[in-house]
């Protein structure tokens, strides 16, 4: 198999629960050696996608490749699939070494002792926890689960680990020294991450490819820097919690919204119009300000939210839209504002993504 | 999902489902069938046939001791019934919820479960020296200086009989409504108050409609167990309380099986209703 | 003076003779949101239990709106709780929990039933009100909670870990509805948590809790900038604290003599920062720039004075408009380093050399 | 909540109510000391005595009074108990393991399996010896008939501990064996039994009890040979002795002494990890 190969290819993957579609034809292809983040919001379907690449459940339609070949009727555990879970999974019963050994020992493959051996303690020592070996998982921390889990896995040389919100269950400071570390592990393995996660930062801090996931179908994949930049529909900005969008109608490359009517250059095609423009691109202006780089949209001053790094500011609109612009305190020092006080918004038209039913253009 | 994975799935539950579903067809609902089949056989003295008749039936209505057996039956479960959710509620109220130790919980419910491994023939017959004429009640209440004569009407009673069956099938209602109480989230009790609710309000709006699951689970175990008595009531009442169960005792003992089987059916259906009537406010299977 | 929440001298010591909260005093304004922020078993939730009257107060003063409430009963009390789980009656609907509280009062049904409607319409659960609880998302069931104790009209809103229970993308939203709910009703609210992202966004004053203790209490600008000891530097954003000895002050700033050079913080808590001294510098993450190598020596010392130390960059990441940047000095300590891609796009590369620089007044000294 | 009056007044409730549920047990313990074989059933205590004990063990000179007949009886108890124990609890872990799936018609087979405790044992008795008389036309015996009656009512309970059970185990630890490329029946053997066997040792108590306990389905469904619930039954319809009262006593320790291994095991696996958890508090 050549570097550009791809990894696994999903054909046409459908599944259904009843009446509810978790999978609606998903193709997907993902190549070797590459970490793939999967964002969706819950629902979204992103976990039963990751159960029937692992073989915990079988699609309704599609077919299912890894590595060349076709799996979707092979049972979990002939597929050679890793999978680290949201709540780790660890055997309660059996020591980290154990835990770690366990596929070694009992798998198709016998592997003789001294070999399990040095690969369980090359594992547990590649994910920092050598010395913990005898500790039963009752008494090692969440994020020490985490490395086991993780381990446990690896040892077992797979092509690809698919992973089910594997920071879902850390707290948040451990969640971000975890995430360098993922990324640190996989990169020293000849090996495919299937990252699932419900965080916009997750996603676009771990992926060297993100795909969006929404009601069953994939709406975007793409490097995270073209995710955030420029979300294929209206959608994918949504999820991403970084833009405010603003109804409105689309004609004649002209955008009618509240904030006035705009010329816009180009329009993504979209069921409905939607102009969408990033909390940190949005500026705050008096109400009487005459040097608008672009539109005005007049907003009334609600509250702020302090993020550490950057600050939040809370606008409502004359129609009780909520409207929030982000300063990061990188930038400077942000100006003082009044509650209640009237002030205008806006921002370079250049910077908005626009979607509209009439895309053409 | 795909044909071959959907075959293998239903293959597995199926072998695993079989022999125990076999079993219960055959060992249980066939024998039930057999009841209700045999009613309809025709009893000759030491003998029956297969030809069928509603002789039995007749005889079975038409007889004022079984049918005030019937009424014996269901007089006595419903007092039982009463009284063992009377007495117990609390007991499990105070075990399930009051308890704050996990540990005092445990140990009480323990406590309540022990004489359970004593055998059942032996529980009902510690009630004798307990209740007779110079029994252990009739002494203390005697010394104590309450009563002059000893009270006849503890054994060998009705009285004596519930008394009895209370005492064996009151445990069959704590434990389902203790464990029921023990579920329930001390955050929404405090939630309650939190709200300005006092004790009274809490009981009736909160605390008994989440227990109501386990009151029904045990109050079908004690009128299960109640309508199919015949040993306690045969022990405690000195053969002056007949049930329909201790009438098949008998029936089967002088091998009149048909009639044994026409009260056999009419237990069935009782207890039919019951149970479908104590379902019809829970669904068993959800509350497991 | 008018405080909603007054606890004074408040100590809690359990049975077995362990404290729990020690000599906590706070004065809550009428309308102020207050967060409780602090690692697990630092005290945080008992206090808040001590508030709504769930633990009792072993010694010193709980007022609230100026009476002495320590001997009363939660149930009496005018303080309202948000548990975690939400604690919602299970086998009520969303209407039925909702109603609950205002039935204990014995409140006439249509005038309950109007308050209900109006709570449940404000906080968008009318389309729900007869579906029972157990079906709901957690945003949902975090909103019944909400509407259950609000429509008592609580003095005091309490909240215990209100956004633990739900996942991350829904966080955000939730976390800006309870905001503008609060600024709208004018209520008092106090919640506990230990995510300080949390603390921050939502909170006027922060509470700082370790071992029972409060560490400090500020508005979040000012705990983040203002550090008052080495815990809350630790616990609170991202700061690299370089030790050092005074050596000089200028327009309130300390400069100090550190491994890495003679550098500058601003002395925001007006420490007696006499020389000789030993005290810290505290750089946050944001307000260090990283200044690439090329960059002419007499601009940067223009910029930063002499508060540049040179570093190593080890690894650029972009996540969404941010870049996180890690760096690392002489000594190999690494440290964080972020700011808007604007500011940094193109201009810096993993391996390359550069400095951190700041302005003393973008940093803070603290005693060490 | 009133808890500060409610709890105190429930408190001395529940004291009286154990000792309601006691009270039968003690009388019948002083009695078991009543002396022998002049002494009745009843009070006063003539003199105090193990005579009845010794009655028991056939450790007295022969009197009126027979020994009861349980040394055999006691045998094919406990040898009916241990096969239904086995039987029921194998039933009873591969149905609740088939219910960890939704399958149709899984509402008929759980109330299936459930009237198996829901029907009176007199009702199962009557049906399972017409069966056997009239249409198979076998004998009937403790070890055939009996037994499989005995199933029929102990399987529903080891069902319900097993579904129990079960529905709190977290079957990702079954998923991530599968992914390590374990076979599904290795991981049951090495993963799933493991994790549910303190839930099978409390099917195998609960089936073990309630056999050798049994009595109704016994009365009719066995044979000739009498189980130990039977002969006791015997005993009840000539005249009582108070050595029925020290058997009594000799059950109750039995059953303890049974519960006691019972505790022991399940504890075993408890104390275990409390103290590694205790050692790393130390460490």
């Amino acid at each position: 198999m050549t570097q550009s190969d791809p990894i696994f290819r999903l054909e046409g993957v459908t599944r259904r629960y009843g009446n509810l579609t978790a999978l609606d034809g998903i193709d997907f292809v993902a190549e070797d050696n590459s970490y793939i983040a999967l964002l969706g919001p819950s629902g979204s379907g992103k976990t039963s996608l990751l159960r029937v690449i692992a073989g915990f459940e079988t699609p309704d339609k599609g077919r299912i490749w890894f590595q060349g070949r076709d799996i979707t009727d092979l049972p979990a555990h002939e597929r050679g699939i890793g999978f680290v879970f949201q709540n780790f999974a660890l055997f309660p019963h059996l020591t980290i070494f154990e835990n770690v050994a366990f596929g070694l020992r009992h798998g198709a493959t016998k592997v003789p002792d001294a070999e399990i051996t040095d690969r369980v303690r090359a594992s547990i020592d590649m994910v920092g926890l050598s010395g913990l070996e005898d500790r039963n998982p009752d008494q090692i921390s969440g994020g020490q689960k985490q490395r086991v889990a993780l381990a446990r896995s690896l040892v077992m040389q797979p092509k690809l680990v698919l992973l089910d919100e594997p920071l879902g269950a850390l707290d948040a400071n451990l969640r971000e020294r975890m995430q360098t570390e993922l990324r640190a592990i996989r990169e020293r393995l000849d090996v495919t991450f299937l990252h699932v996660t419900g965080s916009e930062t997750e996603a676009l801090a771990m992926g060297d490819r993100v795909a969006v996931l929404d009601a069953g179908r994939i709406i975007q994949h793409g490097t995270p820097d073209s995710i955030y930049d420029s979300p294929a529909v209206s959608d994918v900005a949504q999820f991403l919690n970084r833009f405010n969008m603003f109804e409105g109608s689309l004609k004649d490359g002209m955008f009618h919204g509240a904030f006035g009517a705009v010329s816009v250059a180009s329009a993504r095609p979209n069921d409905t119009d939607v102009y969408a423009i990033r909390y940190d691109r949005t500026r705050i202006f008096d109400a009487d300000a005459s040097d608008l780089p672009g539109p005005a949209l007049p907003v009334r001053y609600l509250a702020s939210e302090y993020l550490g790094s950057s600050i939040i500011f809370l606008f409502e609109t004359a129609d009780h839209k909520t409207v929030e612009v982000d300063h990061h305190l990188s930038l400077g020092e942000p100006r003082d504002l009044t509650v209640g006080q009237n002030y205008v918004l806006s921002w370079d038209p250049a910077q908005a993504i626009v979607f509209g039913k009439e895309s053409a253009r | 999902m795909s044909a071959a994975s959907t075959n293998r799935q239903k293959t597995n539950t199926f072998r695993l489902l079989a022999p125990g579903v076999v079993w219960m067809i055959l060992f249980l609902v066939a024998p039930i069938m057999m009841i209700v089949y045999v009613s309809f056989w025709t009893q000759t003295t030491f003998a029956i046939n297969s030809t069928l008749t509603l002789d039995s039936w007749r005889n079975f209505f038409a007889s004022e001791a079984y049918v005030g057996a019937l009424w014996t039956t269901i007089r006595l479960w419903l007092i039982v019934l009463t009284l063992t959710f009377v007495i117990g509620y609390p007991a499990a109220l105070y075990v399930g919820l009051l308890v704050k130790s996990k540990t005092v919980s445990t140990v009480l419910l323990v406590l309540c479960v022990i004489p359970f491994w004593t055998s059942f023939l032996i529980r009902v017959l510690a009630w004798r020296p307990m209740l007779g004429k110079e029994g252990a009640i009739n002494i203390i209440l005697q010394k104590v200086g309450l009563i002059d004569t000893p009270i006849e009407v503890l054994l060998f009673s009705e009285l004596s009989v519930i008394i009895g069956m209370t005492q064996i099938y009151v445990v069959f209602m704590v434990g389902p409504i203790a464990f029921m109480l023990g579920r329930i989230d001390r955050n929404i009790i405090e939630a309650a108050r939190d709200l300005g609710a006092g004790f009274g309000r809490i009981f009736w709006k909160i605390i008994f409609p989440l227990s109501l699951p386990g009151v029904v689970v045990g109050a079908i175990f004690v009128s299960v167990m109640v309508l199919g008595e015949f040993a306690t009531s045969g022990a405690l009442s000195g053969r002056k309380v007949n049930l329909l169960g201790n009438i098949i005792v008998t029936q089967v003992g002088s091998l009149k099986w048909a009639m044994a089987s026409v009260v056999g059916v009419i237990l069935t259906i009782l207890l039919g209703i019951v149970v479908a009537g104590f379902l019809r406010i829970v669904d068993l299977k959800r509350e497991i | 003076m008018a405080y909603d929440l007054q606890l004074t001298n408040v100590y809690k010591t359990y049975d077995n003779g362990t404290p729990a909260v020690i000599d906590f005093n706070l004065d809550v304004e009428k309308g102020e949101f207050i967060a409780f922020l602090g690692p697990s078993g630092c005290g945080k939730s008992t206090t808040l239990r001590m508030i709504s009257g769930f633990e009792t107060v072993t010694s010193g003063d709980l007022m609230i709106r100026g009476k002495r409430v320590n001997d009363q009963l939660p149930e009496k009390r005018p303080t309202s709780m948000i548990f975690q789980n939400y604690a919602l009656f299970p086998h009520m609907n969303v209407r039925q929990n909702v109603l609950f509280g205002l039935e204990v009062k014995n409140m006439p049904r249509a005038e309950a039933n109007r308050k209900v409607d109006q709570i449940l319409d404000k906080l968008g659960l009318s389309g729900i009100a007869e579906m029972p609880t157990a079906r709901l998302s957690g945003g949902q069931r975090q909103r019944i909670a909400l509407a259950r104790s609000l429509v008592v009209e609580p003095d005091i809103l309490l909240l215990d870990e209100p956004l633990g229970a739900l996942d991350a993308n829904l966080r955000k939203s939730i976390q800006n509805e309870l905001k503008l709910l609060q600024r709208d009703l004018g209520i008092t609210f106090v919640f506990v948590t230990h995510a300080q992202s949390e603390a921050l966004a939502l909170s006027d004053r922060i509470v700082v809790m370790n071992a029972g203790r409060i560490e400090q209490v500020s508005p979040p600008r000012e705990l983040y900038t203002r550090p008052s000891s080495q815990f809350v530097a630790r616990f609170i954003g991202s700061n690299t604290i370089l030790p050092g000895t005074v050596k000089a002050r200028e327009d309130g700033n300390v400069i100090l003599e550190t491994a890495f050079g003679i550098l500058g913080g601003a002395n925001r808590a007006g420490i007696d920062a006499h020389d000789g001294r030993e005290m810290s510098i505290i750089l946050p993450a944001e307000a260090v720039d990283l200044v690439p190598a090329d960059v002419p020596e007499d601009e940067m010392r223009a910029n930063f004075g002499s508060n540049t130390i040179p570093c190593t960059i080890e690894r650029l990441q972009i996540v969404g408009h941010i870049m996180h940047m890690i760096v690392s000095f002489v000594d190999g300590r690494k440290i964080n380093v972020e700011g808007h891609v604007d500011k940094y796009r193109d201009r810096l590369k993993a391996g390359g050399r550069a400095f951190v620089a700041w302005k003393s007044a973008n940093a803070t000294v603290i005693d060490h | 909540m009133e808890s500060k009056v409610l709890k105190p007044i429930l408190a001395v409730y529940v004291g009286l109510f154990i000792l309601f549920l006691y009270g039968p047990f003690i009388v019948l313990g002083i009695l078991s000391f009543q002396q022998g074989p002049e002494g009745g059933p009843q009070f006063p205590i003539l003199s105090w005595s193990t005579y009845w004990y010794q009655h028991l063990f056939g450790l007295t000179p022969p009197s009126r009074i027979a020994p009861l007949p349980v040394g055999e009886a006691l045998v094919r108890s406990l040898t009916l108990a241990f096969m239904t124990m086995v039987t029921a609890t194998v039933l009873g872990v591969m149905a609740a393991q088939a219910f960890r799936k939704r399958f149709r018609g899984a509402g008929v087979v759980f109330y299936l399996i459930v009237l198996g405790m829901m029907v009176p044992g007199v009702l199962t008795g009557l049906g399972t010896s017409l069966l056997a008389n009239n249409v198979v036309g076998i004998e009937r015996h403790w070890w055939s008939t009996a037994f499989l009656a005995h199933v029929v009512y102990t399987f529903p309970f080891a069902f319900l501990v097993m579904l129990a059970i079960l529905n709190r185990f977290d079957g990702s630890v079954e998923e991530a064996s599968w992914s390590l490329g374990v076979s599904p029946i290795t991981t049951f053997r090495k993963v799933t039994f493991p994790l549910i066997f303190p839930g099978v040792l409390s099917a195998m108590l609960f089936a073990f009890t309630l056999s050798f306990d049994e009595f109704p389905r016994t009365l009719f469904a066995s044979g000739r040979d009498q189980t130990l619930p039977l002969a006791i039954y015997g005993t009840f319809s000539v005249e009582i002795h108070p050595n029925i009262f020290a058997f009594g006593v000799m059950t109750t320790l039995f059953s303890f002494a049974l519960l006691s291994v019972y505790g022991i095991l399940m504890g075993l696996s408890v104390r275990r990890a409390k103290k590694m958890a205790m050692q790393e508090d130390i460490a």
